[in-house]
């Protein structure tokens, strides 16, 4: 298996304080990684990787090629997209329009999303998403007035939208009903077997983590920890000092 | 060079009086987020209560009594009450364009009621100079700058200091939460206004005897304070004195140095260069978030 | 909404159309002065309510490229060329300088945005005023020629209502499909949340450009057509109460709602002319009548629309709830 | 258990027109941990707006120790001794972390050492005594909740609600705060908690409550919940369990 | 029936001091006659209306006082607005009587357009005249406010004392509504002119006397009616002291008649009025003035018979001093020349008029 994304000594300071301390690694086509850590360990380093933050060194490849420093529209449209650990939705577009206009920026150019649909032609993608993710009854409502669970389900759904190949999701269980999180895992691992996506995985829900992912990370400090399969990981005594408890 | 000098004397004497309007701005937005477009206007209005007062007969000292009373109830309690409330929750913008409204409604009223004239006001501080390194300095320049100091000082203190400070922080940053906490979110606001109205009507002592009571007066006021406030801080209270003080300076400068037809045109660039490449102010704070 | 009200709406626009169309026919010159007016701020208040109400960019320039707009009409009629061709200088104008203006919104937003345009606005105002040898300076220039549309002289005041009135026709179709499309989705998402938007592909920075650019054209669509209509110019309208009188409209009509600029700007041009009987009082009165507006509805005019709209919306959805909630008591 | 301390009886409510509680009722009795379980937008969080006066009830009482809170004003709860701390981010962004939590003190009475309690609370996460001077918006995710826990425990309250507080945790943390839940019962307080973090909530937990549609589907011992199929198929992800075993 | 006069003025913006003083001087006027009975036995009216001290407002206020037919057109005060409304009024064959000064406006051969006072264009070579031959200032630093009104005013009296053979060793301009000087005061100190020309509105000129004074400049100082009007001496305490004006028109004046004009003016609205309170007050009396010879009131002859017109104050005592008008529609006056001695204006030089 190749790499999608080759990350090398990223490093993260704020004013003196050092979040993420020279991180490498790698994420290979088609695998569901899981990252997990302590609060505070440097998950940031995502943020880094994705542009939302610039980071203090190192270096990010996405097939090969260095994507370091690109702002997170021009990563998206490479076929990366994410979703965020706090709320981050469109408060006052509707449901529907949320999912909307998360698809809308894959679907021809800047010019001919101006003279073209209004919709983009994604209206039925999204009823697809909304049915999905049961939120059938609030599609035209605003996205703002959502509950915590369904904005995050909402978020997910976004990041699907324009059919990504690779994506970064930030504890998307978090606030999820466990029923809900087994569709969201089946849909997950459906996606990633039928069109090679890659996902990596942020969550401190460890059954869907140990579930799901085939390889995981672990992080603390802002340094990897360990690396490895789930039941290794699972029984790694530092893993379990640092993170796990008993 | 004996120029250079006197231009800076007369720089911070002028930027003083910016500070002063500009601290109250930078007061209601750390412990309210608004944004008052009529500061100008409340600086102006207290001098004519006081004017008022005394053309109903009273001396002087029962006029500024008066005048700080009724300032405190009219642009303290009144607005709090009849604007800010119902908007504040609606954000920035609704109540920012509801204040400009204000800014006219105030000078027209004091046009109508009062006299589209300029009046003399007379000065608490002797008038006057005294002679700084040679240099004269009037003594109503001095009196503006002590206040402004002590009054960033004594804000800086309440605000950073007291858990009454940081009460007042918290109801604007997040009411809903403070409120659920238990922050008196009503009160803290309220108090917030009232030393604003008390701030604007020692400014409009201190400032009216030089400026003149107009009714537009607080046009140029208001708009010099905002941009002395951003070039500050707009989140540090001790922001205003900096940005004032700097203006003040800079206007004369430019005046002398560049051009009197593009003087106006030198803070605004330096204003623009400032926010974009420091956008918290000279003296500000970064405003971070995590993702 | 459902299928009769919409048939309703496109009527009562229809009746409204036609009415502006008509009824001026035989007001006298001062009302259709006062219309012209009303038609060529809603254009700068729509420009606004483009970059501040949909895309959430705070711009206290709109009157500065209403001026540049103007400047660049005035001039070119002036020396002889056409209004159109004026009005597309402008439009290119004041879309360059709006497109510049957009870089600072890059870095910081808000109140800091606003400073910065305010800065730009002033800034503007003494280039009007002390660039003499272009604009004339304080002086101003005077003697500004009505075009001649399809060979029509459209000296007189009817006329030119009409060429105000068509060309707020046509920005308003254009604006109506720009915020339609998804751009104008876009644009909301720069509103509601750049960081979200930003990871969903959108690029943030050339719409925010477009924004400003596009918001500015308009403002200088404005400006050209206010040339004309004054036929007399100077610095003086253009300095920032005339930004400040735009972002009332846009607020007080309802931002980030199609129809709010043509409300705010009918209550910003209309309402102190209704009021003007008062004389002294007017301007105070006209001052509470917005500051009441606000507190009875802080979000524009078209915000109490909403409101009742959205109250309807919700109502269906309960319903919608109930019959889930019914299915679940049967399944049990 | 004993007499419960807190009823809610029949609640009706929603926003602007849409009704989200449809007659919810139940009690909870004192000095235990009641956890309320129930689909993603079921009315849990809504629930808890009311019981702490955030969302206008059309119908429906509340009664807390023996008293009528229906409506009462946030300041008249605290003082009543609830406390709640609200589900997602709830911190004020440009004070200080130490700031942050002092403010939790806000409404304590006058002949409290706060100050020795805000070192308790420290104590209890020492990330947040490393940060104490930070601004709280440069918290990580789960570090900011770590912050609004610390600053509900300044109180001493009879009641706490708490909403979904293992969110965006690390294990390691929820198992701590967990802990802190149940020393606060075993010292009297009567916690009542909204979990989605499900199975490890009513693990711990005297007592469990089906939320549904706005309206209480099941009240009984946690264990019972925790042992029902049919509420393990529906809202535990009782799959979930098999695959990871 | 009703005379119907309309007003438009500047009551509020920049110029509301100015219009507030045009329209209380013209209220005055008009409640004056018509307690004597008005004008050939009818009353006079008046609307009034607000240009904002904005042009685009006032052509539109002006366009709708020409919709109803007024028998006069009174104001605008600035010199802009006046320029987007005259075409108007001569379109209208309504004749406009008002209040601004530059020198252009009545160039342009508009016959329906009537100064109240003198325009820059005759006022300044007097001032350029007097700095040249009476105070012998070979070097002038000249101060202007930076509008049209300052701005006509600077033009001419550069140009004049350019002619003259003064040396104009600082041109500066400033902002309407300044309130710090200290730059600027500077600058003239360090050009050390002769003499130095201040032409600001009131509020200005009071600021940057009390600066000339803290900075101690000594030359002497040479203005406009806004520099040594009562208002400035008022606000500027013994600042003003020495400064000279050339005035054309001041309340101030040695006149009986205005004398009277000033105590009723300041009688009724419990203040002094500026030169353009008088300047309304006359713009009614020359309506009254024009229509008694006339004999009618005739809308159509009323420009016709004020060109070339000569109304003495002995006949109609409400013009207050003997006034011609020329061809052009400016006006010739007598004027003065002040100087503020102890907080007083003292007149040094009374002008004769020019025909
Ligand atoms: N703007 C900032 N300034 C200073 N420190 C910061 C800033 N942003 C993040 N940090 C620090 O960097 C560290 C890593 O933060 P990060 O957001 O990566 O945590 P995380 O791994 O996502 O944790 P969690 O699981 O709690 O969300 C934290 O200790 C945090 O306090
Ligand atoms: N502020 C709001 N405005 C409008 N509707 C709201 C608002 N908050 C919640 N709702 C609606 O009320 C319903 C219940 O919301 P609530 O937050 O109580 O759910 P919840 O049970 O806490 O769900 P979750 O487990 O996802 O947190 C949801 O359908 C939601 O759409
Ligand atoms: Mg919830
Ligand atoms: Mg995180």
């Amino acid at each position: 298996m190749s790499a999608v994304l080759e990350v090398t000594d990223i490093k993260k300071n704020f004013g003196g304080i050092s979040a993420v301390g020279g991180v490498s690694f790698d994420v290979r086509e088609g695998e569901i990684l899981g990252l997990i850590g302590p609060n505070g360990c440097g998950t940031t380093l995502f943020n880094c990787i994705l542009g939302q933050l610039t980071p203090s060194g190192g270096e990010v490849k996405l097939d090969g090629k260095v994507v370091t420093g690109l702002r997170p529209a021009e990563l998206n449209k490479l076929g990366v997209s994410r979703t965020f650990q706090l709320l981050q939705v469109f408060p006052k577009l509707s449901v529907r329009e949320n999912l909307i206009l998360a698809g809308q920026e894959h679907q021809g150019s800047m010019a001919s999303r101006l003279v073209g649909r209004s919709d983009a032609g994604l209206t039925e993608a999204a009823n697809q998403m909304i049915g999905f993710f049961k939120l059938d009854h609030l599609a035209d409502e605003p996205a703002g007035g959502l509950s915590y669970g369904q904005q995050k389900l909402l978020d997910a759904a976004m990041a699907f939208m324009g059919g990504p190949r690779l994506v970064l999701l930030d504890e998307p269980a978090g606030g999820v009903n466990p029923s809900m999180l087994t569709d969201l895992k089946e849909r997950l691992v459906a996606i990633n077997r039928e069109k090679n996506a890659t996902f990596v995985v942020i969550e401190h829900n460890m059954e869907f983590v140990m579930s799901l992912c085939s390889r995981v990370m672990v992080m603390a400090e802002g340094k990897v920890l360990a690396m490895g399969r789930p039941d290794e990981v699972r029984k790694n005594p530092a893993v379990i000092e640092a993170y796990l408890g008993h | 060079m004996s120029n250079l000098f006197d231009l800076l004397v007369a720089g911070l004497a002028t930027g003083a009086i910016y500070a002063l309007v500009a601290v109250g701005f930078t007061l209601l937005w750390q412990t309210s987020q608004t944004i008052n477009f009529a500061q100008g206007e409340f600086v102006m209005l207290p001098a004519f209560l006081m004017l008022a007062a005394m053309h109903a007969g009273a001396p002087f000292w029962l006029a500024i009594i008066l005048g700080i009373l009724l300032s405190m109830l009219l642009l303290g309690l009144a607005f709090k009450m009849l604007l800010v409330d119902p908007m504040l929750r609606h954000g920035v913008l609704p109540l920012a364009i509801a204040t400009m409204a204000l800014a006219i409604g105030l000078k027209e009223a004091v046009k109508q009621f009062f006299s589209a004239e300029a009046s003399p006001f007379p000065s608490i501080v002797p008038t006057g100079d005294v002679s700084i390194l040679g240099h004269a300095v009037s003594l109503q320049s001095i009196g503006v700058l002590v206040l402004a100091i002590l009054a960033v000082f004594g804000l800086t203190a309440l605000l950073n200091r007291t858990s009454l400070g940081h009460q007042m922080q918290a109801a604007a940053q997040n009411p809903t939460v403070a409120r659920i906490i238990g922050v008196p979110v009503e009160r803290m606001i309220l108090l917030t206004f009232l030393i604003n109205a008390f701030l604007v009507a020692l400014a409009s002592l201190l400032i009216t005897p030089i400026y003149l009571a107009k009714f537009t007066s607080g046009e140029v006021l208001g708009q010099a304070a905002f941009i002395a406030a951003i070039v500050g801080g707009f989140n540090q209270v001790r922001g205003a004195i900096a940005g004032g003080l700097l203006i003040g300076v800079l206007d004369n400068l430019a005046a002398a140095y560049v051009s009197t037809q593009y003087r106006a045109a030198v803070p605004m660039i330096f204003l623009i260069a400032v926010i974009l490449f420091r956008p918290q102010g000279l003296l500000g704070r970064a405003e971070e978030r995590t993702v | 909404m459902s299928g009769f009200a919409k048939p309703l709406k496109i009527a009562f626009g229809l009746i409204v159309v036609a009415a502006l169309i008509v009824v001026p026919m035989n007001f006298n010159r001062y009302g259709l002065f006062i219309l012209s007016q009303w038609a060529v701020m809603a254009i700068a208040a729509m420009g606004l309510n483009l970059t501040l109400g949909y895309a959430g960019q705070v711009s206290l320039a709109q009157g500065a490229f209403v001026g540049i707009g103007a400047y660049a009409a005035a001039i070119m009629t002036t020396h002889g060329w056409p209004l159109p061709a004026a009005i597309v200088v402008a439009i290119g104008l004041s879309f360059a300088v709006g497109w510049v203006l957009g870089y600072p919104a890059l870095r910081v937003q808000h109140h800091y945005l606003a400073f910065v345009t305010l800065a730009f606005s002033t800034l503007a105002f003494l280039v009007f005023r002390n660039e003499s040898w272009l604009t004339g300076g304080i002086y101003g220039i005077s003697n500004i020629p009505r075009p001649h549309i399809f060979g029509i002289a459209t000296n007189k005041p009817l006329p030119f209502y009409y060429v105000c009135l068509g060309s707020l026709a046509i920005v308003s179709l254009a604006v109506w499909w720009l915020i339609r499309s998804p751009w104008g989705r876009a644009f909301m998402a720069l509103r509601e949340n750049p960081l979200r938007a930003q990871s969903l592909g959108v690029d943030t920075r050339r719409y925010t450009l477009m924004a400003f650019a596009i918001g500015s054209a308009l403002g200088g669509v404005a400006g050209a057509l206010y040339a004309p209509l004054t036929q007399y110019i100077d610095p003086v309208p253009f300095n920032l109460s005339l930004s400040l009188d735009l972002l009332m409209m846009v607020i007080v009509g309802g931002a980030g709602f199609f129809l709010g600029p043509f409300l705010g700007a009918m209550i910003a041009v209309l309402l102190p002319e209704w009021l003007r009987f008062t004389e002294g009082y007017y301007l105070m009165l006209y001052a509470i009548a917005v500051m009441g507006l606000l507190i009875w509805s802080p979000t524009g005019i078209l915000g109490i629309l909403d409101r009742y709209l959205a109250e309807r919306r919700t109502k269906a959805a309960s319903a919608q709830r109930a019959v889930a909630k019914s299915r679940l008591e049967t399944a049990q | 258990m004993s007499d419960p301390i807190l009823s809610v009886h029949n609640l009706v409510g929603g926003y602007g027109k849409m009704t989200i509680l449809n007659g919810t009722t139940f009690a909870v009795p004192q000095a235990t941990i009641t956890t309320i379980i129930g689909p993603n937008g079921a009315g849990k969080s809504t629930v808890f707006k009311a019981i702490f006066g955030l969302l206008k009830l059309r119908e429906g009482k509340i009664n807390f120790a023996g008293r009528d809170v229906t409506n009462l004003s946030q300041r008249a709860l605290l003082n009543a001794g609830i406390c709640y701390v609200p589900q997602g981010r709830n911190i004020f962004p440009e004070l200080s972390v130490r700031h942050n939590i002092e403010l939790g003190g806000v409404s304590a009475g006058k002949g409290i050492d706060l100050q020795s309690r805000i070192e308790a609370a420290l104590d209890l996460f020492p990330a947040l005594r490393r940060k104490s001077t930070q601004q709280a918006s440069t918290l990580s995710g789960g570090e900011q909740k770590q912050l609004e826990i610390a600053r509900s425990l300044l109180l001493e309250p009879k009641l706490v609600l708490i909403d979904e507080p293992s969110i965006g945790l690390s294990p390691l943390m929820v198992q701590q705060t967990f802990d802190i839940l149940k020393s606060l019962r075993d010292r009297g307080v009567t916690i009542l908690m909204i979990e989605q973090n499900a199975r490890s909530a009513l693990e711990i937990s005297d007592i469990g409550i089906v939320l549904e549609l706005g309206q209480t589907r099941m009240v009984d011992k946690a264990e019972r919940i925790l042992n029902n199929s049919r509420i393990g198929q529906l809202f535990l992800g009782g799959a979930m369990e098999d695959n990871a075993a | 029936q009703a005379i119907k006069l309309a007003d438009v003025a500047e009551l509020s913006g920049g110029g509301a001091t100015v219009g507030t003083n045009w329209k209380n001087g013209i209220d005055l006027a008009i409640e004056e006659i018509n307690a004597k009975g008005g004008v050939l036995g009818r009353k006079l009216e008046v609307t009034h209306a607000d240009s904002q001290s904005n042009p685009g407002v006032a052509r539109a206020q002006v366009q709708k006082a020409l919709d109803a037919e007024p028998y006069v057109l009174l104001g605008p005060g600035y010199s802009g607005s006046v320029k987007v409304t005259a075409p108007l009024a001569a379109e209208a064959g309504i004749a406009q009587i008002m209040g601004g000064e530059a020198a252009e406006l009545t160039q342009g051969g508009n016959k329906f357009l009537f100064r109240t006072s003198f325009g820059q264009q005759s006022s300044m070579p007097k001032v350029a005249k007097y700095i040249h031959d009476d105070m012998k200032a070979k070097s002038v630093a000249v101060v202007w406010v930076n509008n049209d009104f300052g701005r006509g005013g600077r033009d001419v009296v550069v140009k004049e004392l350019d002619r003259l053979g003064s040396k104009v060793v600082a041109d500066l301009s400033t902002e309407a509504g300044q309130a710090d000087f200290a730059a600027d005061v500077g600058k003239i100190k360090a050009a050390n002119p002769d003499a130095v020309f201040v032409y600001l509105n009131e509020e200005e000129s009071a600021r940057i006397l009390k600066e000339l004074k803290r900075q101690g400049v000594t030359a002497p100082l040479m203005g406009e009616t806004t520099l040594i009007g009562q208002k400035v001496i008022e606000l500027a305490g013994d600042a003003a002291n020495g400064a000279r004006g050339h005035v054309g028109l001041t309340t101030d004046a040695p006149v009986d008649l205005i004398k009277a004009f000033r105590d009723k003016f300041a009688k009724k609205y419990n203040y002094v009025p500026d030169h353009n309170g008088l300047k309304g007050y006359l713009a009614v009396y020359m309506v009254k003035a024009t229509t008694d010879k006339m004999g009618k009131v005739d809308s159509k002859a009323f420009a016709d018979t004020l060109h070339g017109l000569t109304i003495k104050a002995a006949d109609e005592p409400g013009i207050l001093m003997d006034v011609t008008f020329s061809e052009t529609g400016d006006i010739d006056r007598q004027s003065f020349l002040v100087e503020v001695v102890e907080g007083k204006q003292v007149v040094k030089q009374v002008l004769p008029k020019v025909k």
